[in-house]
């Protein structure tokens, strides 16, 4: 629909800072993808190990998260999916306490109660849901608080392509119009939802065509281009924050993995293309080629990420496993 | 927790009360808490300008203006899931599902969001929401607009659950409610709003003092005291069961009633205090029979010892079919006086 | 969207049997209105009298009704809303059976278990729902059944304004477009939703532009037109009939009466202007000026509505009521 | 309805039988009655190439093609509501809800139309869908993931619920859910099923036989015959209490353990009949505590007659609490073997 805003394009600080987000997260659904795997043969079982349960990674979608999140504050919101890891990371939740999360111990997010899909941070306003299209409504209601008390907060509300065709989807934009409330949408087109290529979802090929539907702006944002996300998402940031109600951003991203780990993708023809369209290494050698970054930074940044992952995931590992003996806590708050 | 006694027509009487239907205590509860507490808003399907279908909010608005009292359209998981996220913020929100039977095209933001984000986060985050809605049939309204679904709600966790059957405990819970960090589904039967458009019941208007108060939520109340039976009721049937027990009293039958009040937590103390005084239960439920209210209160009788029951219990509820439009029908299956009675004297020679 | 094929006016004919439908809908809800609130007083008692319960009727919205279904044969489906007369009548369903279940009879549609929001005429395919816009899923699941067999039946799914903001529309409309069923979705525009006026509850000013959020033609009827009804919904039939897939139809009509009977509506700035707005006398009128119809054949017309509608209101008072002891009966169908 | 004793390694043995898993038994029936049924459709999300997330459909879109096996958008309303309506046209979807916790997004569809219409029609209008599900926990899958649920359908009216715990039932209650001409939900726990992804259990393997065949909806299964001590459950927790049982045989503990395999219709004669002549109840659900099935079974027995239970019943479940990721505190509130062991002792002492 609109056209992206070329004149917000990022200048280099900004770059490198979409970079350092992009290879920090990497780093981390690649320690995440080690472990959970680690401990789970011969005969692979999915409750088994360090980690267990579902695990959906984001590899691939980096350009997503960071390019939204640059445009955050921590009193801004985000709410985010069953694969929420990058956006988490990207809007500044605490990476120990997120691990500890994952790995299920007492030190994390949630006290080892949520996992990896229910990962609440009030610091950073961040939450996310198991239930596909579900986490928008609550993500209205962050905005509404934000604008109900005055302030300039914004929400950002994300979903994959999958998740567009649900309900809930339609009626949050209609009522993120209808009271103009401070939202940004994100939807994250990965070309699929589990098994199911878009094209045997969605009735239309763009859902940036759907902010129609509700007198809200819609752009897509094409190739999984960090800048474009960049940009993109900082006109409707702006937006929401100066009061000119929600915007509809999808991005074609792209789902490096399987849905979830496990998943062996039989049903993926393009398989043998994936790691070629890996955004990482395609950023990379734009911002050498464009003089922003030179091997040594590349490798700093890198290797600052993989330390920091590490620190993290050695927390996680160090603290304590919860208490049975307090499984039927936090079901109510006390009384007040 | 032990039951109170509580008749709220006598025991709730003070200087300042005032005879109100339930209604009007439910909107009273309301207004004194937007009063003082800013963070308290107002949203659902005609909540403003119409004042609520079941008049749960009328004058609201005109006291409290647009920005607090929001009618919505008509997208129940948008703005229950919007005052959901607005709670997480720190506001009070108070969000009306405008009948129950709604429920399942909102009850994900429900029961996967609204009552389990304080358990996923660990304690971290809380989210303070008075979910009201409309419940109960009896006047024809058809398969999807007269039930219950209390017994839904109830076996859900995270959601506190009350059901006011009078004026006193409407505005007390009222209260309660919206003080409460909890989540709480606040049930109102229609039956027990003293509407000028329907059936009227004596029971629908009480005392009700004019000051704030709260009626703990989790504690049932002894309705009625008796010796011989107790009868285990909530919301409409209590009216019901109270009428009934007047009258078997001079068959000389005693009849105890109990209104449980809160499903979520459930007095269960209360329930077996009466039944090891009168040894026969009798639990009259408007909501389906089976996996629900009914079945959960005799479990808790007899997981505390089953020699409590000197006979077996009866249940009065609806049996398990779709409330039928067709007022011979409906009041077939619904809970009524003479189904009551002849459960208690059921029970009585068992 | 699209604009209305004029090609497609109907002819004197049809005109006739438009103004027929909509003064044989008129008739039977004048009669129910009557008979809803005679018995009901001097405290007004919802649940009491010949007619207890709800009561949603749909005077002024006859050009709806009458417009689409004309095009309709008995083999297409209807799938109806809270407010269902007005579409039952119009597609045949057998009107003495219809009052008989709002009357609470056993000779109803539903041997009086349903009531007048619960009506299930298997000869004419109809069905209606109490709960706003659930009706749209199961006229697809009609819809996919005909298009499976093989047959050219077509589904047509309505629901008012106020219900184009729930989710179920939007899922209905996606699925619809993607697998090209046969279905034409009819939105009746009345204004209002209970007390809430559209702009109070719709980010857009016209549904129609809803459809290309699901790459499906659009297109807005105005001013309560029957003919309009009529051309638009023409072209969505035969577009579903031939394999075109569906069509979305929103009509601007009017709500003449309140809610629901009982509803005083003291929230309605507009009120002392809609019973000038009945579209009745305004089709008459036209009818008349054009030479369709003369003073003979419109009280032809009129009295023969009102004998049948009578005759249907007698037929339901003089059939038995439902026997109590059978109140548990209907719940499962018997072993097959 | 009395119960069969069908410990179905044994008595489900034919001469064409080979032991399957669930899931392949489950897709055998779909098979067959796709083959036989031309009206048979199937529908859901990744029930086509994949094959369904927990292998309840694999191969049947290379068998029958797009036509009748159809991947569907993330829609649940959508398209278990074009289920209802192409059944009410003639034909008999099967359609997944891929895990019965996302309900809340569709439950309208389910428990106020597909539910509703055969009562609301007087009987003129039946919709035969079968609305498979996965449910249970066990894996660390979280609160929005691990939920059975089945006391939630149980309750609403106009719903057959079958949970099979073993091949031999799932085929067969298959084939009865698709010959049903009524809705039936058919709920499949995740750790019956045999997947190879997923901790292994024997008794998720079995003899089933090729032929099609039926097992009765409503009917119980004796999976193992006792005379101390009457131990109700259902789906995995079979497996459970089966080991358990075994094992305290040795300890001079004779345990019978009731397979209710249907909780709508229950077989509540099958229920009362063991209990008289154990005296002794202990009822596992992995649904949670409260207002759900437990409670239901207890009801069934004491409102036939109290003196029936010579010791309190224990019930074995989820204590009230969403289920928790990390695997301690899971293993905490399920139903583990150990808490069944607990229960059966102190019935036994109590
Ligand atoms: C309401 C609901 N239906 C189905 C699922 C199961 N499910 C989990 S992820 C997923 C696919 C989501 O696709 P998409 O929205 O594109 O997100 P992606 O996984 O590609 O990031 C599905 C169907 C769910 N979690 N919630
Ligand atoms: C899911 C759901 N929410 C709320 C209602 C209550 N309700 C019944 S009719 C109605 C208004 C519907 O407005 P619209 O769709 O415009 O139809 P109209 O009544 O104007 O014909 C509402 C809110 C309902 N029946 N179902
Ligand atoms: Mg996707
Ligand atoms: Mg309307």
């Amino acid at each position: 629909m609109t056209d992206r805003n070329d004149s917000a394009a990022p200048g280099p600080d900004v770059r490198r800072e979409l970079y350092r987000t992009m290879v920090l997260i990497r780093s981390f659904e690649e320690a995440i993808l080690a472990d959970y795997h680690a401990d789970k043969k011969p005969a692979w079982d999915i409750g088994a190990g360090l980690i267990p349960g579902e695990m959906h990674l984001s590899a691939g979608q980096e350009p997503v998260a960071a390019g939204v999140c640059a445009h955050l504050r921590a009193d801004d919101a985000v709410t985010a999916t069953h694969r929420p890891h990058h956006f988490a990371l990207a809007h500044g939740v605490d990476i120990d306490r997120m691990a500890a999360e994952i790995y299920g111990r007492e030190t994390g997010l949630g006290r080892g109660r949520g996992g990896h899909m229910h990962l609440f941070d009030p610091a950073t306003h961040f939450s996310c849901s198991g239930i596909i299209a579900e986490g928008y409504p609550p993500a209205l209601g962050q905005a509404f608080a934000f604008k109900h008390r005055g302030g300039d907060g914004v929400a950002v509300a994300v979903t994959g392509e999958g998740a567009a065709n649900q309900g809930a989807f339609h009626e949050s934009l209609n009522l993120a119009a209808l009271w103009q409330l401070p939202v940004v949408f994100v939807v994250e087109d990965n070309d699929w939802g589990i098994s199911v290529p878009r094209s045997a979802s969605t009735a239309v090929p763009d859902n940036s065509v759907r902010a129609a539907a509700y007198g809200m702006p819609g752009i897509r944002v094409e190739e999984n281009a960090v800048e474009g996300v960049y940009s993109a998402a900082g006109e409707a940031v702006e937006r929401a924050r100066f009061g000119g109600g929600p915007t509809l951003i999808e991005v074609h991203t792209l789902r490096l993995w399987g849905h979830f780990e496990g998943d062996a993708q039989g049903y993926r023809p393009e398989l043998a293309d994936v790691p070629g369209r890996d955004p990482i290494p395609a950023y990379e050698a734009s911002l050498r080629a464009d003089g922003v970054l030179d091997e040594d930074e590349i490798s700093r940044i890198r290797t600052e990420a993989a330390a920091r992952v590490e620190r993290a995931v050695q927390f996680a590992k160090d603290s304590p496993h919860p208490d049975p003996a307090q499984a039927r806590e936090y079901v109510f708050a006390g009384a007040s | 927790m032990t039951a109170t006694l509580n008749p709220p027509s006598t025991a709730g009487a003070t200087a300042t009360s005032r005879r109100l239907t339930t209604a009007k205590a439910i909107v009273e509860a309301i207004g004194q808490e937007m009063e003082t507490a800013p963070s308290v808003i107002l949203l659902g399907e005609d909540v403003g300008a119409y004042g609520g279908i079941f008049s749960s909010t009328t004058g609201l608005l005109e006291k409290f203006g647009p920005t607090r009292v929001l009618d919505t359209p008509i997208s129940e998981t948008a703005f229950i899931g919007l005052a959901t996220g607005a709670a997480v913020e720190g506001l009070r929100p108070i969000v009306e599902l405008m009948f129950v039977d709604f429920m399942g095209v909102c009850l994900d933001q429900i029961y996967n969001h609204l009552a389990k984000i304080h358990f996923e986060s660990g304690g971290n985050v809380s989210v303070p929401v008075v979910l009201t809605t409309a419940v109960g049939g009896g006047y024809s309204d058809g398969a999807q607009h007269s039930q219950c679904l209390w017994g839904t709600f109830a076996h859900l966790p995270g959601l506190k659950v009350v059901v006011p059957s009078n004026p006193y405990d409407a505005k007390g819970l009222m209260t309660a409610a919206i003080r409460d960090d909890n989540p709480v589904v606040y049930m109102f039967h229609k039956g027990v709003m003293g509407l000028p458009w329907m059936a009227k019941n004596r029971r629908s208007t009480g005392e009700v003092p004019a000051e704030s108060y709260q009626v703990e939520i989790g504690r049932a109340s002894v309705a009625r005291r008796g010796t011989d039976v107790t009868v285990v009721t909530v919301s409409l049937s209590v009216h019901h069961a109270l009428d009934v027990a007047e009258q078997l009293e001079s068959d000389g039958i005693s009849a105890e009633v109990i209104d449980l009040r809160s499903l979520v937590p459930l007095d269960r103390a209360a329930i077996r205090e009466s039944v090891a005084r009168t040894g026969r239960l009798v639990v009259v439920d408007e909501d389906y029979l089976s996996f629900g209210m009914s079945a959960e209160v005799i479990a808790s009788v007899v997981e505390h010892d089953p020699r409590m029951l000197t006979r077996a219990p009866i249940r009065v509820a609806v049996p398990d079919v779709p409330i039928p439009y067709a007022r011979e029908l409906e009041y077939a299956v619904l809970p009524t006086r003479a189904r009551i009675e002849a459960a208690i004297r059921g029970v009585m020679q068992g």
